[in-house]
């Protein structure tokens, strides 16, 4: 059932059109289904056209109109150059060809690590989160990465409660220690702004806030210091009705966003 | 030739309590249930398993108490919440879960259907703990790689669309997106399963040979199972059931209300037949449709 | 999205002297013939070749002299006869032949296509003295594996039924025989050069992407080429044209003859068009014909 | 051309016939195009119809009437179960699901060692031969080989110009000093007689000999010395009229016997 357009942008909204807006024209993403993937079509049919989207499943280069439910799903097929499987895809990322991923995160620290393992104890956690999936392989060999996560303050933490997926592990130079060949996290965008890693310290600093964010919010929901706070924060950008529209047309029926 | 099309309760029997066994199917689709359930029916005892994306296939098995250890990179309801019976063995230390990405996985099913113990890899992880990758040093080159021990489980499952009764199995032509895992997973174990949705004749077989998947060679036991990966989806056949796994989702979070489930749909069904009729045939068949079923049709 | 289309000269200028070159095709089937004429033309000289059962192909490179050294199973004209210009190079100290098992090499161009440095192999050869294998112990079970050093060549050419403008690169339905490896030989190199029977619409590709077997981003440059692997076959489009094998057999035994069937056919072709019309369209279209062609029809 | 049947059995078809019989049902057998391809269907055709019978060029279980020319024709594929790849056919013989391969010399020794590189030396040969192929991954892997080779007195040697496909080496126990997991040549048949490997020294010995064909001729041919010539030796069993039909008919218009 379609709504009738508003024009009050949702987080939602604006986590896609920020994720978009990293994408370069002939970036080979690897893309999951849910935001990412609205991002990257969302892209696609603005100013990135030459932008190829890999699928986890296989599917390379779809040119979908509207949302598939899962990764496997038919839908994405259809337009699509190329299908293979699982092991084609991951294949891409040992081969250096994917340049582009996107992560998620249950935890995030100042330095971009992520949990998705458990929250407590390794052995006697509280809770059990799904595992890395994919995660890991995007994140330590896909070029550059992305994290989209919700900003709040117990997934925004000092110190995870297990490290799965590395981002700058222990800070500059550990990357590289343990020999991983993606350069780690460039941005990690949320529900109330944007952010980057540092580059002498590869800590997590703001580089915009999405309009009517207060500062004080995003510290209230950040259980670490950001290594740089700009005196004066910029806005993030917002996007065109245009695209806006183009996003909202994607998803019509709200499977992945203002679901 | 001899042949290998078994009732599901002879092809299931051979798997031995204790023993190592790897199930198809990737995320939600094509896992293989109908041969799970059975399992669960024959009350095998401390399995291991292997998988790659795992779901309800995993956590039913777990929560009928079948199993005492996993190696998959998710056992998982969506991309943020784990299965709730596998969360539950879990923290109460009933089963060790090797929890591995996704790419290290689909590369030790390989080596293992390739019958090579370890395979080398770029070096992608911080490995600390996991027993099954060790560092290796290149003999040309000197530098460091991370050596993968491979999968080569007692047993292995497979759903599948269509094989002939000495077990030639094929996929339906659209065949290409995750089902190269599952050949790896068929070919990495010393004994293959594989279910169908359909059993066809050597002679259709013999009309399409390129889209044969496994040659009668490494199968060593095929069943006929219509709706076999029910809830989960099978490509084009059917789609995954939804308010099923919807419904699995919600009754699993109480222990006694998915032990209910379990004598309902699989302990109290005499076959896989049984169970179809339980989620009756308007359901089933809406599945396969395209179009939008409405209210109770 | 940037065309990858390109003439035949511009597709192989990169390809530098000294330079290491994958050549797709096994045994009498889909070796890139008109890419390897337009490489003797540009006179390139000292290249190492990789290839899994080769023939004239590497033959007619050798007798022009562009070849330093060799890696493959075998470069015959049949199961008992050597191929002339290599037995004469080698047994002349021109050319190093480093000679090895087929499932050896095509484990080295999978590992190459997954660009990784080594592989290892169950133990099967006596190995003595081959540069591209060493022992490697299993950090897992501590047995003793062979490791195969992997095919990572500076360019690779294969020749395929079509492709897009740029360079989605599909077989035909019958697909499957030998061609994975011309995959793999495609995905080994940094460089990588298809030249196909017909370039075709992008629509025409996304009609059937199950069948695209190397996405764009893994294609450097397409050509389009009708009859590009004559006098090889190119399954079921083309036969190989067996008299003309037989002739170059025929001429080869003789440097002299062969060097003039070098002047004739390749150098004194100014295109692959050239040369397809000396062997001239009653041949070519007889070679696609189900039946026997009679006399001079 | 067909030409009329002939009651006088030719060299190629009492090779054909004789190794066509050391098929059992059921086995799996990777078989190369030319005389063994005759073997493998006249035995699929008579009394191992469960053979299945797979093509280096990945073609499973073809059941074609009549003879391709190559390993790769698309004749073999009608019939077929599966049809694959070169690297999925060779993988078989490392999983071990090959238990029968043949294999052909240019050059032979007593301990059936196979020479398939170079007649002379090896860095300045006198004659360059086509190469191992796949011999060498048959011979180490396959659980049984035989071995078809025209016996004259060039081939059968004392010593090899160049070990290319090992059969049992230096004698008993070798190929477990060496790790090969198949057991090494079963029988090798030639135009003369049919032969095997003495249990204890695997060296080669006299089985039979094809009718009309006299020891001496034997001896004549072979450049070592046989470890076992029966007193008596046997005569090999002729094929029936059916099946030297049978054989005849695989191939018509004598692509690969009688040629």
């Amino acid at each position: 059932m379609k709504q009738s357009v508003n024009n009050v942008i949702t987080a939602d909204e604006m986590m896609v059109f920020a994720a978009s807006q990293l994408f370069k024209d002939g970036d080979v993403a690897l893309v999951g289904t849910g935001l990412p993937m609205i991002a990257a079509y969302a892209a696609k049919q603005t100013h990135a056209p030459n932008a190829v989207l890999v699928f986890e499943s296989g599917i390379m280069d779809a040119k979908a109109s509207h949302m598939a439910s899962g990764v496997g799903d038919f839908p994405l097929v259809h337009g699509a150059v190329k299908t293979s499987s699982l092991f084609d895809s991951l294949s891409l990322l040992q081969k250096g060809t994917i340049n582009l991923g996107f992560l998620g995160a249950a935890e995030i620290d100042a330095y971009g690590n992520i949990n998705s393992t458990v929250i407590g104890d390794y052995q006697t956690p509280k809770v059990r989160l799904p595992g890395s999936g994919g995660a890991n392989d995007i994140a330590s060999m896909a070029e550059r990465t992305v994290i989209l996560v919700k900003h709040q303050k117990r997934k925004f933490v000092e110190k995870l409660n297990y490290l799965t997926t590395p981002g700058y592990i222990d800070g500059a130079g550990s990357r590289e220690k343990y020999g991983l060949p993606g350069q780690g996290p460039e941005k990690v965008i949320t529900d109330l702004g944007v952010f980057y890693f540092d580059a002498a310290t590869k800590r997590m600093s703001i580089e915009s806030l999405h309009p009517q964010v207060s500062l004080e919010k995003v510290i209230e929901e950040t259980g670490f210091e950001f290594q740089h706070i700009p005196e004066e924060i910029p806005v993030t950008e917002m996007p065109k009705p245009e695209l806006l529209q183009t996003i909202r047309d994607l998803d019509p029926d709200k499977i992945y966003i203002n679901k | 030739m001899k042949t290998k099309n078994f009732l599901l309760k002879e092809a299931v029997f051979p798997i031995k309590n204790g023993g190592s066994i790897a199930i198809g199917g990737t995320a939600l689709r094509r896992h293989p249930m109908a041969a799970l359930h059975e399992i669960i029916r024959q009350k095998k005892r401390d399995l291991v398993l292997f998988g790659t994306i795992n779901a309800v296939d995993i956590d039913l098995l777990i929560a009928a108490g079948c199993v005492k250890e996993i190696y998959s990179s998710a056992v998982q309801f969506d991309n943020e919440i784990s299965a709730y019976a596998l969360e539950k063995a879990f923290s109460e230390g009933n089963i060790i879960f090797n929890q591995q990405p996704k790419k290290i996985i689909t590369e030790q099913f390989r080596a293992g259907a390739s019958s090579i113990d370890f395979i080398p890899l770029r070096k992608s992880e911080i490995m600390e703990g996991n027993k099954y990758i060790q560092k290796l040093v290149s003999p040309f080159n000197g530098e460091e790689y991370i050596a993968l021990k491979s999968f080569q489980p007692d047993v292995a499952i497979i759903h599948a669309h269509k094989a002939d009764q000495y077990g030639n199995v094929q996929f339906d032509a659209n065949r290409s997106l995750e089902d190269d895992i599952d050949i790896f997973i068929a070919e990495s174990a010393k004994h293959t399963i594989v279910t169908v949705e359909q059993i066809v004749s050597e002679a259709a077989i013999e009309d399409d040979p390129a889209n044969t998947v496994l040659p009668a060679s490494l199968v060593d036991a095929v069943v006929e199972i219509p709706y076999g990966a029910h809830p989960f989806s099978c490509d084009e056949r059917y789609e995954k059931d939804s308010s099923h796994l919807e419904y699995y989702k919600k009754i699993s979070k109480e222990p006694a209300e998915l032990n209910k489930y379990i004598q309902d749909y699989i302990l109290g069904s005499s076959s896989w037949y049984d169970y179809l009729n339980k989620i009756g045939m308007a359901r089933l068949l809406s599945l396969s449709s395209r179009q939008e079923v409405s209210g109770n049709a």
